[in-house]
Formats: structure tokens, C-alpha cells, sequence
């Protein structure tokens, strides 16, 4: 039998200039359960999440608290009501304590109105410690690490009385070990009968700690139920409207020459002693947790960040990389994981974001040729099935997954010897993550040579030929074949051989 | 899975459909509304003589507006260039005074120019340090320096072929002046425009690290854009020290600000990532009506500079007022 | 001919209270020769740019003469060529421009005479001689510069006086206080500020009132009496001199309609009348001095403060 | 060691060596006395760099403080001229600072108009109004009353009433910054403007708040500057407003916002407030001067951003750590 629900939301409507985000959709959250909300990118996950906190307005529908008719004009309100969320982007401040993170906008205060640090700070300090993090409450948060930091994240959103906790993509960024200590948590505010909404992309997980699901397509409620008794491929379906059959379709490549030779990179603070082979039409998964330093290298290897020590050889030569535009030369290209800040060029139309490494193909003599530019961006979003309205439109206007497209077209157009995919699927639905393993593996069986960055381990094992593990800086092991299993990855991901040794 | 490929269309709106709802268009419509204000308030402002006088109200400003406008869509600013001019023109008194011909005087404000260009480049670009408060430091060097070579002093006495830069004309009423600017607004359009190098200024204004990781070398283009701003006003102190026919330390002073309000006004996000050079233009013609207009009614320079604050801020509001009214 | 003289009275600065009185000469003057429209303007700050914007404006309203007084000696002679070659009078006044850029140039006095005055007024309360520091305007002030030129000719007349210093306040009230204020840290034995500015002279008193040295300091040079009323009765000033605006302004008003009109010329030797004020004779710079500057103290000082 | 990298310590220290630089050519700069007076003297310098801290914090940046500081302060003058008792005065210039603040601040937060747009406009319009109201006359000794030219100079404990009116409001202001949810919520505001509405907090209130304390101070100093030089006129603290920005930034307030601390800003103007004061008199040639400021900023900028650079994320660890 089920209990009443806690927070209810009737019909809500959310509009922004030329999208319907919301178009009255329907949630319930019950005390002690878990609630899984699953949609494609865009589906108006987060949308919901923000007007559930206060931070956007409904322009239509209802949200009942108990049964009751609420309002949330701002965050202080939804606060106030019981209501807290770990947003999808981070809420923290490089600049404030830890204890100022997590009460800013709700400290103690003294009689006078000043914020009563000395409160603060040890209720800061016992939130803390009731999660088991071990972080002093006085440090500046710019001093901390990401697991940290997101633990400060967490601590935040325990930090009112809460009846309801909204977790978006709370897992995105973390890596096995913290996701572990998040289940844990999930299932102690279960015990405190806390109801609970998780948004995920990822189905292991939803499975794991969801008792309900309900499932958002393009703004609208398709339907809820319960975890129990449900198949995978029925929240697929009613998710992206079709069946997605294959989701690793790895296809057999002919593995060619030698392109990329990395021989003993190193950095004095970041990484040491990266020495590998990738071959043409090779797909080479880099595997490690969070922060193991895989990005780091990447970058290296696109120019980004220069190496102290190291050649770099392309197709038998040797090629130093002391900028971007020398790799692009070089032919390594770059997809990078955060698609925002180092992807998009945001406020420039899509066809000009496609071409800004082509410039020097598309026009003549340094001067612009916009319909050389036009067609070779039709060209390359045609082939990766761009969604947008047309190719004029500012790119920041298209949804992360479409964003993604332009950048890997963009890419793919200066026709490179090596891409580099940095975490390609991270925070995209599963709709279009089967889009682009598709391409990858359309890509290898060109005879381009592929490097795939990815913290997912279903993924990296469907996709790659070969893998390479990293842990802390250095190459932890490279496995192929019967050697590429999950357990293997993961040992050597955190070392678990080295204590076993010790 | 190129079956499933869809067309997208190239544009929705056609380009002549875009110009006509912007900046540009607004500025136009001011600037006329202006010239048939002044027309009907002074007898004195339809004159051919006189409006080539009122010309030399903004074209050395303007000048230089125009590569400041580059640097701010990249999203840097340089306040120094006034300065550079005080600078620039001390290097021509110099020249001078160990004799050097016109073409040799030009060229060492030019070379000046470049130099405190390069300079700030180097610190912004190089070290990485903020523009704006580079330059607010290397606006008191330069003209510090100034003030150390001339002291109480001034150049006097340049050549008489110098004085064509400021005050020659080229044909009837136009001047050499006008001429130059001309020539730099078409200069900095097209290079804007209608150019590999611009297209990057542009990416750089909106997102300097995705330009990066696009394969662009942010930091060579921004040292570029300021060697450009130091050049122009190495071409603005050879116009103005020429009208002026001598060189004191504070020459030039408060130009900074003139030219930034130009900026602003022709429609360059002072945020980075968008302006046009036709709007700069017009913005200029704007502002060198307002002043001159105003000056045939002895209306005094301050009472001017409120009218050209208000028009900086209510052109801007003013649209966003309406919106923010509509919705 | 109906038109008025138009004649276009330029100060360096609007709101100085120096100019305000010479426009207020110029109406007089403007009142007795009758149908004289008088154009009181200038720029807003000391620069020679500013100025330049405002001539361009009264040579596009194609006013009869311009009588400027010039923020900067040189800037303005090409602009002000362009103004003659249109037909315009331009003479100078106070601060004088170079000759090529004007036809004739109205002194307030003769530069020799200002110069021995303000060190004289300095060494007059010093009889056992002492040390004495000049606070000038802007660095580029031509008439300051002259003052100061021509004070520094006759220094040898006052064996005992040392000058140790010049700085410059750049008629800026703030600066111009801390200026003296350094002075009198720099130099414990100071004994006179020689202050050749309106402004300078005001801050300076200020300063030496707010040090403490009223007695020890004496203030003095070129000032208007409305604004020194205070510090003369304070004792911070013994004196200062000046000569008198409202009389410039008339003068220059006078002069610029007589070469006008063409009632003279003006070339080496002429004579000029300029109406109560007498008449000034050209010099072979095309100069001309007004009058002597006059002395104000505590017996003369309240006749004069509330006049200009 | 840590003590050597914060950044006040580290300005902290540069003023000692710069005041034992100066004393070595004129030691009497650092009489008690002289010092009490270069304090005094940079007490508008400080109080205008508290304002502008607020706002840089905030990632704006309020270009019309001079022009408010000389509007108000010509207010002032003309009220006192009226005969309007200072009791009155003074709040009402500071009110009326506040009041341009919030013109600057509701601009930037309602129609969201960069800030930097918005006081280039009205510095000049408030300029320009000190000219409209007085038709560009002076305001001399004479024309201000007794009681309006001594509060600022009248001395308390060995220091002017100015000096101690500016102690005053640095520990006001470095009491709200650091306790005050207003005051934290300038470092959340310019640190990460999109998380803070997310925490509640309402980025353009903060800004607007922001304003309108650099706008009260410039009230309140618009007075003491008026009345310390018993001069008003329309050009007042002309250009100012860089000065009062090199401040903040020589006192390490980052300008991209949400960096610094009040302590900072008042020792960047102290920075620039002993240069200006012991440059004429230890000698340097008044043309020297302008240039070695600049070059001050300058080095103050390069040292304070290359500090603050990150150090790197240090993925790597020591071999001895991690054994
Ligand atoms: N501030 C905004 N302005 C305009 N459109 C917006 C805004 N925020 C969201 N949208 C649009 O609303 C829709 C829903 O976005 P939302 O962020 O809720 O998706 P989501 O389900 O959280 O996706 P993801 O899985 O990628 O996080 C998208 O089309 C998005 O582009
Ligand atoms: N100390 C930190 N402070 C801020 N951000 C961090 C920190 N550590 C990691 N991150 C961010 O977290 C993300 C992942 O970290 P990082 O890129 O170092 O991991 P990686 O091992 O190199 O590879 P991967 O991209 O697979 O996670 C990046 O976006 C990075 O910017
Ligand atoms: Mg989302
Ligand atoms: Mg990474």
C-alpha cells in the first residue's frame, strides 16, 4: 500500500522563448522512496528540478506540499518548505569556507543579525562527519579536490531539515568509490523517510537504488510506475519513443600502422611517463577514476598543457605540440569533457563553429568564403544527425547532445589522423550515446585512429580494441583481449594490487 | 545511418531581414534625426566648410575606435591610448628635434605606436595579466614617461609638410584627416568582416577557451589586436600632434574614454563576442553631430557630455526598457 | 550694418572665477560701444583640445573676433590661423598664444613687473632674507612660466631670499595643497610660498593654515581678493597681488572691436585706445601690457572682496 | 610560510620596505606626525576603495564614484551656503551618494546593462549636473561656513576627525563583508554569479546593494574632501576613479570579482596614498611621477596575478606521501 505523497506536482507548464521545457507534467515523491526521473537530454529533467527549488517560475500547473497549494518565489522559500537539491551544475564558491558553502543563504544568525560563525561551523562540522567526510569546515573550498568538493555539494543539500532531496546527475562526476558512498547515503534518508528524486542517464544505478520510476519525454509526463517488475527496455521505449536495440555496436576494424607513438610524457605535477602506440582504425579506451589524470594527458597531447620531458611521433615522425594549432596541423584533434566552457564557442552560429579550424580551407587568401563555409558544415552535422533549426542559429541554443555533434563535426572536418574523445557520452541519453558509438565505430573502420576517454566500464569495454588504465598520474596497466574485464579494469584503476602487495 | 540525415536549412531570416532590425539601423535612424535637428537649430551647421571642421570632432578618435572595437569584441579593452598618443607625439617632438624630415617623424609616432602596443600585448597576452587594469597602469607609464622627457616643455616648430596630416586638405572640404579615417574604417570592416582573422576575434569574444581548444592561438590574435590599437593611435598622434603643431605631455587627455563611449555606442558588447565597425562609424558621426550641434549653440563641453552620457546609456536601455514593458 | 560685433571672449576654463570677472568686464565694454554681442565660453577642463573644439564651433557661427585666453601656447596656432585666414579677429589675452596664431596679444601687465612683484611681495615680510618656494599651475602654463622666468631675472635685487623649489599644483585645489603641504615638510625653514595662480594661492593658505604655520609661512602671489578675503584677515596671506579681471576682460573686449572693425590696426607701434582703461601701445612681439598689478592687504582687502 | 602567502601580508610588507625606502632619503616622512597626515590625506582614497571593493566583488565596476564624491560634495557646499545646519547636511549627502548608487545599481540590475556602460554614462551626467547646478562657479574658503571646514580637520586622540570617520568605516564595512549575509553574498555573487541564484541569493540585488554603498561612501567623502580642501568646483577629484581601482586592484580584489578582502583594499590605497605623498617630498621630480605610479600598478598587478595563479591540480604524488 502507498503512503500519500509528500510533494505533488500537477500540470506544470514551463516556457522559455521558443521552448516549451514543461508541458504540464505530473510528479509525485513519496516519503522513503526513491523516485527515478528518466528523459532524454532536454527531456526537462533539470527544468523541473529548478522550478521545484524556487529558481524558475511554473507559468502554469500546480505544486502541492501535503496535499497543500505551495508556492516557491525563490530558493529561500523552497528551502523553508523542505525542499533541497544537488544540482546538476556545481553551487559552490571557490572563495568561502566550506561552512559558508554549505549555509550560504541560511547561516545562524546572533541576536544582532550577524552570522554566528561559531554555530555555523559546527553544525557544518556534524553534517560532515555524518556523511564521513573528513573535511575541516574552516578551509577555503578553492583548497579542496572534485570528491571534495562534491561532498560539500551534498552537505549542502542535507543542511535544512529536509523532507524532500533532488539529486541531479549526482553521480556524472564521480567515480565507483564515491558513487558506492552515495548509495549508502540515498539509502539512509530512505531510513529517515526523506522522499527522494534521482535523475540519472544511467540504468545500473537507476535500477539499483529507485523504487519508482516516472519518465519525461520532450516536456511531457509518458508515464510512471513502479522499479520492481519493470524491464530496461520499457524506460527505454517510453523514453525515447522507439526501441534502441544495440548500444555497443563495436564493429570488427582493420587495425592498421602505427600512427601515434607517445613515448615516456611526462609533467612535473600531472602525469609521468605515458608511453603507448595507437594504431589507425583502433578504438584505445583510457580507463581510470576520476582525477587519475587522463584529461590531463589528452591536453598535453593536443597542446594544450606542455610536457617537461617526451617525444610525440606522428606517422614515424617527430612532431612537437606547443600549441593547439600546431596538433591541429599535426592532425590530432581533441573532443573535450566539458562541453560548455572548452567545446561550443557559444554566441556564434553553428556553421561557424564547424569551420573555425578550417578556416584556412574554406576561404582564400585569409578572407571569409561563407558558402564554402555553409556547405562544408552542412556536410558534417548531416552525417552525425544534427537537430537544429538551421545552420545560422547560435549553437548555444541546441541541446548538450546537438552541442556535442557540432563540436565532434567540427573535428571531424579538418580531417584529422587521430581524434581524441574526451568522456564522448557523459551526460547524454541513450538515444544519442548509441548514435555516436556508432560513429566512433564508423570513424575506426575508416582507418582513423581513436582514443576514448571514458569512466564508464560497459562502455569502455564495448567500444575499445585495447585498454589503458591510469591511476594517479601514471599508466596502471594496459589490457586487450581476455585480459579487457571489468574486474581487471578496476584493480587497476585503484590499486588494488599494490596493497595487496604491501 | 546517413538514411536518416535531414536537411537543415542554411538560414531562416535573410541577411537584409537581420540589418533591418539592428543596431546599425537605430544608430542610422539617430544620426539623421540628429543632422535634421542641428539643421533647424543653427543657421550656421549646413555649411560645407563648417561640417568638414566638425569632422576633426571624432575622426582621431574614431581612428582608433575602430581597433579598439576589434580588442573589445575579443573581450579586452585599452585604456592607455591616450597615452600612446602622449607618447607617440613626444617620439615625433624627439625625431624632430634631431632633425628628422616628415616621413622619418611619422614613422617614429607610428613605431611608438606599435611599441606600447607591443608592450601591453606582452603583459596581457604574455603574462596574462587583465587588460584593463594593465593598461590603467601603462596609461600612467606612458604618459609618465612623457612627462619625464618634455617636463614644462614642448615640441614646436615641426616641418610644414607635417602639418598636411591635420590640417591639409585632400579635395575641396575633405580633409587628409577624413580621408585616413575612411580608409581605416574599411580597413578594420573588411579584416573584421570579411576575414579568417576577424571570424577568430569574434570566437575569442565569446569563449577564449573553446577558441583555443579549437585549434586558435588566442594569445598571438590579442597581442595582434593591441600591436593594432598601439599602431592607431600612433596613426591618431600623428594626425593630432600635426593639427595641433606641437607636443605637450597632456596632449591628448581623456581620449580613453571618448573612444570607449564610441565604441559602446556603435553597438560593441563591451562584455566581448559582438559589434560591427559600421556601427563604430556611426557612432562617431553621432557623436561628432552631437558636439558640433551643441557647440554653434555655445553650449558648454560639459553640458555636451551629459547629453552623450545620457545618449550611451538611454540608447541601450531604451530598447531593453520596451522589452522588459512588453513582457 | 545691423549685425552686432559679434566678439567671442574665451576662457580657459569655465566656472574660474578670474574668467567670470573678465566676461563680466567684457559686457561693460560691450555696453558702452552698444551693438556688441559678447560670446562667453570656453572649454571645461585646462586642455588645449577643449579649447580647440569650442574655437572650431565659433568659427563655423562665423563670429568678428575671438579674444582667447590660451590653455597652451602652440595647439591652438594652427587653429586659430584658420580662424584669420576666415576673417576673424583673434587677439590673446592673459595667457598668450604664439604670434603666428593671433594678431596682437593683451598682457594684464607687463611680465618683467609681474615677476619682480610676486618675489617682492614674498621678500617685502622677510627683511633678514629666507627661503622661499614657488607652487606654479600646470607645468604647461605659458603665462606661470614667464612669471616665473622673469622673478627668477631679478633674483640677484634680493641677495638674502633662496628659491628651493618649484612644484606644480596644476590648478587643481587637491593637488595644489598637497603640493604645499610637501613643501613645508620638505623644507622645515620654509618661510614664503610664492603662489602665481588663483587656485594655488587659495590651497596653499589652506594648507598653512591647516599645518599650523600661519605666522611661520607667509602665502602669497597672484589671487583674487573674494577668495583671499579669508586668509589675508587670518594672517595666512600678508599680501598678494593682481591685477584687475574685470578691467582685462574690458580691455580685450575693447581691443578685439577696434581691430574688427579696422578702428586700428594692429602691427609693431600702434596705439589701441581702450576706452576708460586709456591705451596700450604694441610692442614689437605685437604684445601689449595692461597695467601694473595692484597690492591688496588687510587695509585695502574688504574695498575689493566683494567686487571680483 | 603560510603567513607569506596571503596576499595582505605580502602588500603588508611591500608598505613596510617602500616607508623604510623613504625614510632612508627623508626620515622625517615616518614622524608619527607625518604619518598621521599621509593617512588623513589617503582617507578618500580609502573610503572610495571600500565602495569600489563591494562592487568589484560583485564582478561590476562603478566608474562615477569621483563624479558622485564631487556632486555630492558641491550639494553639500550649497547647502551650507543656505545655512543649513552639517547635522543635516551630512546625512543628506550621504542619502544623496546612496540614492546615485542606486541609479548606477538599478540600471545594472533591471535592464542588466554592463556596469562599466552604465558608469561611463553617468559619471558624466553627474559631472555635468555639478555644472548645471552651480553654472560652473567656484566654491571658495570664504563661501563655506566655519563649523562645515573644521569637523574633517578637528582632531581627536592625535588624529583628524577624517582619519577617524575613514577607521570607522573600514571596520563597519569589514564587519558587514565578513559577517553579514549581504556581505558573503558578494563573494557568492561575483565567485559564481549562475550558483548563486541557485542559492538564493539574487545577483542583481547584490550588485544594486553594492552600489549603493560605494555610492553612500562617495557621498560621505564628497563632504569630507569639500570641506578638507574648503574648495568646490566642478572638476573635484577629476579622474579619481582609476586611482581609486588601482587601489583595489594593487590590494590583490581580483577584477574578474568575488577575490579579495577589505583589509586589502585598504592597504592598496595606503600603497598608493604613501607614493603620492612622498614623492614630492623626498625630491623626485614632479615629472617623474606619473611614471613611477604607473609602473607601481603595474608591478602590483603582475605580482598579485601571477600569485594567485593556480598552482595546478597536482595529480602526481610524492613518492614519500603516498608510501
Ligand atoms: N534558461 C533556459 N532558456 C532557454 N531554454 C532552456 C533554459 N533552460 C532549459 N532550456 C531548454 O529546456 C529544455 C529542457 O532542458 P533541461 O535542462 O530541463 O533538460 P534535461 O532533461 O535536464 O536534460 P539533460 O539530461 O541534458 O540534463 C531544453 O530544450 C533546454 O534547451
Ligand atoms: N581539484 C579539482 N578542482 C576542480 N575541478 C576538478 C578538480 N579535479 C578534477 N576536476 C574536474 O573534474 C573533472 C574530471 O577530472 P580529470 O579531468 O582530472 O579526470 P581525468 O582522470 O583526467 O579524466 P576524466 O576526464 O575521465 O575524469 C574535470 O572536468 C576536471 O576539471
Ligand atoms: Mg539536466
Ligand atoms: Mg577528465
Amino acid at each position: 500500500m502507498q503512503p500519500d505523497p509528500v510533494l505533488s506536482l500537477r500540470g506544470i507548464v514551463k516556457t522559455f522563448p521558443g521552448v516549451r521545457a514543461l508541458d504540464g507534467v505530473r510528479l509525485d515523491l513519496f516519503p522513503g522512496q526513491v523516485t527515478a526521473l528518466i528523459g532524454e537530454n532536454g527531456a526537462g529533467k533539470s527544468t523541473i528540478v529548478k522550478v521545484l527549488t524556487g529558481i524558475y517560475q511554473p507559468d502554469g500547473g500546480q505544486i502541492l506540499l501535503d496535499g497543500q497549494p505551495v508556492t516557491f518565489p525563490d530558493a529561500q522559500s523552497a528551502h523553508c518548505a523542505g525542499v533541497t537539491a544537488i544540482h546538476q551544475e556545481t553551487v559552490l564558491f571557490d572563495e568561502l569556507t566550506v561552512a559558508e558553502n554549505i549555509f550560504i543563504g541560511h547561516a545562524p544568525r546572533t541576536r544582532w543579525g550577524l552570522i554566528d560563525r561559531r554555530a555555523m561551523r559546527a553544525r557544518a562540522e556534524k553534517i560532515l562527519r555524518g556523511i564521513g567526510a573528513d573535511i575541516p569546515a574552516g578551509a577555503k573550498l578553492r583548497d579542496l579536490g572534485i570528491a571534495s568538493r562534491h561532498l560539500v555539494a551534498i552537505a549542502r543539500a542535507l543542511s535544512v531539515d529536509a523532507r524532500v532531496v533532488i539529486m541531479d546527475e549526482p553521480t556524472a562526476a564521480l567515480s565507483h568509490k564515491e558513487i558506492a558512498e552515495l548509495y549508502e547515503l540515498v539509502e539512509t534518508l530512505k531510513r529517515q523517510g526523506k522522499a527522494i528524486l534521482f535523475i540519472s542517464h544511467k540504468f545500473d544505478e537507476i535500477f539499483r537504488i529507485a523504487d519508482r520510476w516516472t519518465v519525461f519525454r520532450d516536456g511531457t509526463f509518458v508515464g510512471e510506475g513502479e522499479m520492481a517488475g519493470t524491464e530496461e527496455a520499457e524506460l527505454v521505449r517510453l523514453m525515447v519513443g522507439r526501441s534502441v536495440d544495440q548500444i555497443y555496436p563495436k564493429r570488427p576494424a582493420q587495425i592498421g600502422d602505427p600512427v601515434l607513438t607517445v613515448a615516456g610524457y611526462s609533467h612535473p605535477t600531472e602525469f609521468e611517463d605515458i608511453t603507448f602506440t595507437l594504431h589507425a582504425g583502433e578504438i584505445l579506451g583510457f580507463y581510470g577514476l576520476v582525477g587519475a589524470g587522463r584529461s590531463e594527458v589528452m591536453q598535453a597531447l593536443f597542446g594544450i598543457t606542455r610536457p617537461s620531458k617526451g617525444a610525440c611521433r606522428i606517422d614515424g615522425q617527430v612532431r612537437v605540440l606547443r600549441s593547439t594549432a600546431q596538433a591541429v596541423d599535426a592532425g590530432i584533434v581533441y573532443v573535450p569533457e566539458d562541453r560548455g566552457a572548452q567545446g561550443a564557442v557559444k554566441g556564434l552560429p553553428i556553421f561557424q563553429n564547424v569551420t573555425l579550424p578550417s578556416l584556412a580551407r574554406t576561404g582564400r587568401a585569409g578572407f571569409l568564403r561563407l558558402a564554402e563555409e555553409f556547405k562544408l558544415a552542412r556536410d558534417y552535422t548531416q552525417r552525425l544527425d544534427l537537430r537544429a533549426a538551421s545552420l545560422d542559429q547560435d549553437i548555444a541554443l541546441l541541446s548538450g547532445g546537438n552541442q556535442q555533434k557540432v563540436v565532434i563535426a567540427k573535428w571531424l572536418a579538418t580531417r584529422p589522423r587521430v581524434i581524441i574523445l574526451d568522456e564522448p557520452t557523459k551526460g547524454i541519453d541513450i538515444g544519442s550515446k548509441a548514435a555516436v558509438h556508432d560513429f566512433m565505430s564508423e570513424l575506426a573502420g575508416q582507418g582513423l585512429a581513436v582514443i576514448m576517454v571514458s569512466s564508464e566500464i560497459p562502455e569502455v569495454l564495448g567500444m575499445s580494441d585495447r585498454v589503458i588504465v591510469m591511476r594517479e598520474g601514471r599508466i596502471a596497466g594496459e589490457f586487450a583481449g581476455d585480459r579487457m574485464t571489468p574486474e581487471n579494469l578496476v584493480r587497476a584503476a585503484v590499486g588494488i594490487d599494490r596493497k595487496e602487495a604491501a | 545511418m546517413t538514411a536518416t540525415a535531414r536537411q537543415i536549412p542554411d538560414r531562416l531570416t535573410s541577411p537584409a531581414a537581420r540589418a533591418l532590425k539592428s543596431w546599425e539601423s537605430l544608430l542610422l535612424v539617430v544620426a539623421v534625426a540628429i543632422f535634421l535637428l542641428n539643421t533647424m537649430a543653427s543657421p550656421y551647421f549646413l555649411d560645407p566648410w563648417n561640417l568638414s571642421d566638425a569632422t576633426f570632432n571624432f575622426t582621431e578618435k574614431a581612428m582608433i575606435a575602430f581597433a579598439m572595437a576589434m580588442l573589445i569584441v575579443a573581450g579586452e579593452i585599452d585604456l592607455s591610448v591616450g597615452a600612446i598618443i602622449a607618447l607617440a607625439s613626444t617620439a615625433m617632438g624627439m625625431a624632430m628635434s634631431l632633425g628628422a624630415g616628415t616621413p622619418l617623424i611619422v614613422l617614429a609616432g607610428l613605431g611608438t605606436g606599435l611599441l606600447c602596443g607591443a608592450f601591453n600585448g606582452a603583459l596581457v597576452a604574455g603574462l596574462g595579466l587583465p587588460s584593463i587594469v594593465v593598461t590603467i597602469g601603462t596609461m600612467s607609464l606612458f604618459r609618465g614617461i612623457s612627462y619625464i622627457v618634455l617636463g614644462d616643455t614642448a615640441f614646436t616648430g615641426y616641418p610644414a609638410g607635417f602639418a598636411w596630416f591635420g590640417q591639409g586638405y585632400v579635395f575641396w572640404v575633405i580633409t587628409v584627416e577624413l580621408v585616413i579615417f575612411t580608409f581605416a574604417a574599411v580597413v578594420f570592416g573588411t579584416l573584421l568582416h570579411r576575414t579568417s582573422f576577424g571570424r577568430m576575434v569574434y570566437a575569442i569574444g565569446n569563449n577564449p577557451v573553446a577558441a583555443r581548444f579549437s585549434g586558435i592561438r588566442v594569445d598571438r590574435i590579442r597581442f595582434i589586436l593591441f600591436l593594432l590599437t598601439g599602431l592607431m593611435s600612433g596613426v591618431a598622434a600623428v594626425c593630432l600632434t600635426s593639427r595641433l603643431g606641437s607636443t605637450r605631455p597632456s596632449i591628448a587627455a581623456g581620449f580613453e574614454l571618448e573612444v570607449v563611449t564610441i565604441v559602446v555606442l556603435g553597438g560593441v558588447s563591451i562584455l566581448g563576442g559582438s559589434g560591427t565597425i559600421l556601427g563604430v562609424v556611426l557612432a562617431a558621426i553621432v557623436m561628432g553631430l552631437v558636439t558640433f550641434g551643441l557647440g554653434l549653440l555655445n553650449v558648454p563641453g560639459i553640458v555636451m557630455s551629459i547629453v552623450v552620457g545620457a545618449l550611451l546609456i538611454g540608447v541601450i536601455a531604451i530598447p531593453r526598457l520596451i522589452s522588459k514593458l512588453r513582457t | 550694418q545691423d549685425e552686432p560685433v559679434r566678439i567671442a571672449l574665451v576662457a580657459k576654463a569655465l566656472g574660474i572665477g578670474f574668467f567670470e570677472a573678465a566676461a563680466k568686464g567684457a559686457e561693460e565694454a560691450a555696453a558702452e560701444l552698444g551693438d556688441v554681442e559678447i560670446i562667453y565660453t570656453g572649454p571645461t577642463d585646462t586642455t588645449a583640445e577643449g579649447q580647440i573644439e569650442v574655437l572650431n564651433s565659433l568659427i563655423a557661427q562665423r563670429v568678428d573676433a575671438i579674444a582667447v585666453s590660451a590653455n597652451d601656447t602652440d595647439a591652438l596656432v594652427p587653429t586659430l590661423k584658420r580662424a584669420m585666414d576666415r576673417g576673424i579677429t583673434v587677439i590673446s589675452w592673459d595667457s598668450g598664444v604664439a604670434p603666428e596664431g593671433r594678431e596682437m596679444h593683451l598682457n594684464p601687465s607687463s611680465a618683467p613687473l609681474i615677476g619682480n612683484t610676486i618675489i617682492k611681495l614674498a621678500a617685502d615680510h622677510l627683511p633678514e632674507g629666507g627661503q622661499v618656494a614657488v607652487l606654479s599651475a600646470t607645468s604647461t602654463s605659458t603665462n606661470q612660466n614667464t612669471w616665473i622666468e622673469e622673478m627668477q631675472k631679478v633674483m640677484g635685487d634680493y641677495p638674502n631670499i633662496e628659491v628651493v623649489a618649484t612644484v606644480y599644483g596644476d590648478d587643481l585645489a587637491d593637488k595644489s595643497y598637497r603640493e604645499a603641504q610637501g613643501l613645508m615638510q620638505s623644507y622645515p625653514d620654509l618661510d614664503a610660498i610664492i603662489a602665481p595662480t588663483s587656485v594655488g594661492i587659495v590651497a596653499a593658505a589652506q594648507a598653512v593654515t591647516d599645518a599650523g604655520k600661519v605666522g611661520e609661512v607667509n602665502v602669497t602671489g597672484l589671487g583674487l581678493p573674494s577668495e583671499m578675503a579669508g586668509h589675508v584677515k587670518s594672517g595666512a596671506s600678508q599680501s598678494f597681488a593682481i591685477w584687475n579681471p574685470i578691467d582685462l576682460g574690458y580691455s580685450a573686449t575693447m581691443i578685439a572691436h577696434a581691430l574688427a572693425t579696422d578702428e586700428a590696426t594692429a602691427e609693431p607701434g600702434a596705439t589701441i585706445q581702450i576706452g576708460r582703461m586709456g591705451e596700450v601701445t604694441l610692442d614689437e612681439n605685437g604684445e601689449a601690457a595692461m597695467a601694473d598689478p595692484f597690492t591688496y592687504d588687510a587695509s585695502n582687502i574688504d574695498e575689493f572682496s566683494s567686487i571680483f | 610560510m603560510s603567513i607569506l602567502k596571503s596576499r595582505e601580508a605580502v602588500l603588508a610588507l611591500a608598505i613596510l620596505a617602500l616607508l623604510a625606502l623613504i625614510a632612508s632619503r627623508f626620515p622625517a616622512f615616518v614622524t608619527p606626525a607625518n604619518l598621521a597626515r599621509v593617512l588623513t590625506d589617503t582617507s578618500p582614497l580609502i573610503l572610495l576603495a571600500l565602495g569600489q571593493m563591494t562592487v568589484i566583488l560583485t564582478k561590476c565596476i562603478d566608474l562615477s564614484v569621483a563624479a558622485n564624491l564631487a556632486l555630492c560634495g558641491m550639494v553639500a557646499a550649497l547647502l551650507d551656503g543656505m545655512g543649513v545646519p552639517l547635522a543635516v547636511i551630512l546625512p543628506a549627502v550621504i542619502a544623496m551618494g546612496a540614492a546615485l548608487g542606486a541609479v548606477n545599481g538599478l540600471l545594472v540590475w533591471k535592464l542588466g546593462i554592463p556596469s562599466i556602460v552604465v558608469t561611463l554614462g553617468t559619471m558624466t551626467i553627474y559631472r555635468g549636473t555639478i555644472f548645471l547646478l552651480t553654472n560652473g562657479a567656484w566654491i571658495n574658503a570664504h563661501q563655506l561656513s566655519d563649523t562645515f571646514k573644521a569637523l574633517p580637520r578637528a582632531e581627536m586622540l592625535g588624529l583628524p576627525v577624517m582619519a577617524w570617520i575613514m577607521i570607522v568605516a573600514v571596520l563597519l564595512v569589514g564587519l558587514a563583508v565578513a559577517r553579514l549575509p549581504l556581505g558573503r553574498a558578494l563573494y557568492a555573487v561575483g565567485g559564481n554569479p549562475h550558483a548563486a541564484g541557485y542559492a538564493g541569493i539574487s545577483v542583481g540585488r547584490t550588485q544594486f546593494a553594492a552600489f549603493v554603498l560605494a555610492g553612500a561612501l562617495a557621498g560621505l567623502t564628497g563632504y569630507l574632501w569639500i570641506a578638507r580642501y574648503a574648495v568646490a568646483y566642478v572638476d573635484i577629484a577629476g579622474g579619481f576613479e582609476l586611482d581609486v581601482v588601482a587601489a583595489c586592484v594593487i590590494g590583490g580584489i581580483a577584477i574578474a570579482g568575488g577575490a579579495g578582502t577589505v583589509a586589502g583594499a585598504v592597504m592598496g590605497a595606503l600603497f598608493l596614498g604613501i607614493i603620492k605623498n612622498a614623492l614630492p617630498v623626498v625630491g623626485i621630480s614632479p615629472f617623474w611621477q606619473m611614471a613611477i605610479s604607473g609602473s607601481a600598478i603595474l608591478i602590483a598587478i603582475a605580482v598579485n596575478t601571477l600569485a594567485r595563479r593556480a598552482p595546478g591540480r597536482i595529480i602526481l604524488k610524492r613518492e614519500e606521501a603516498a608510501a
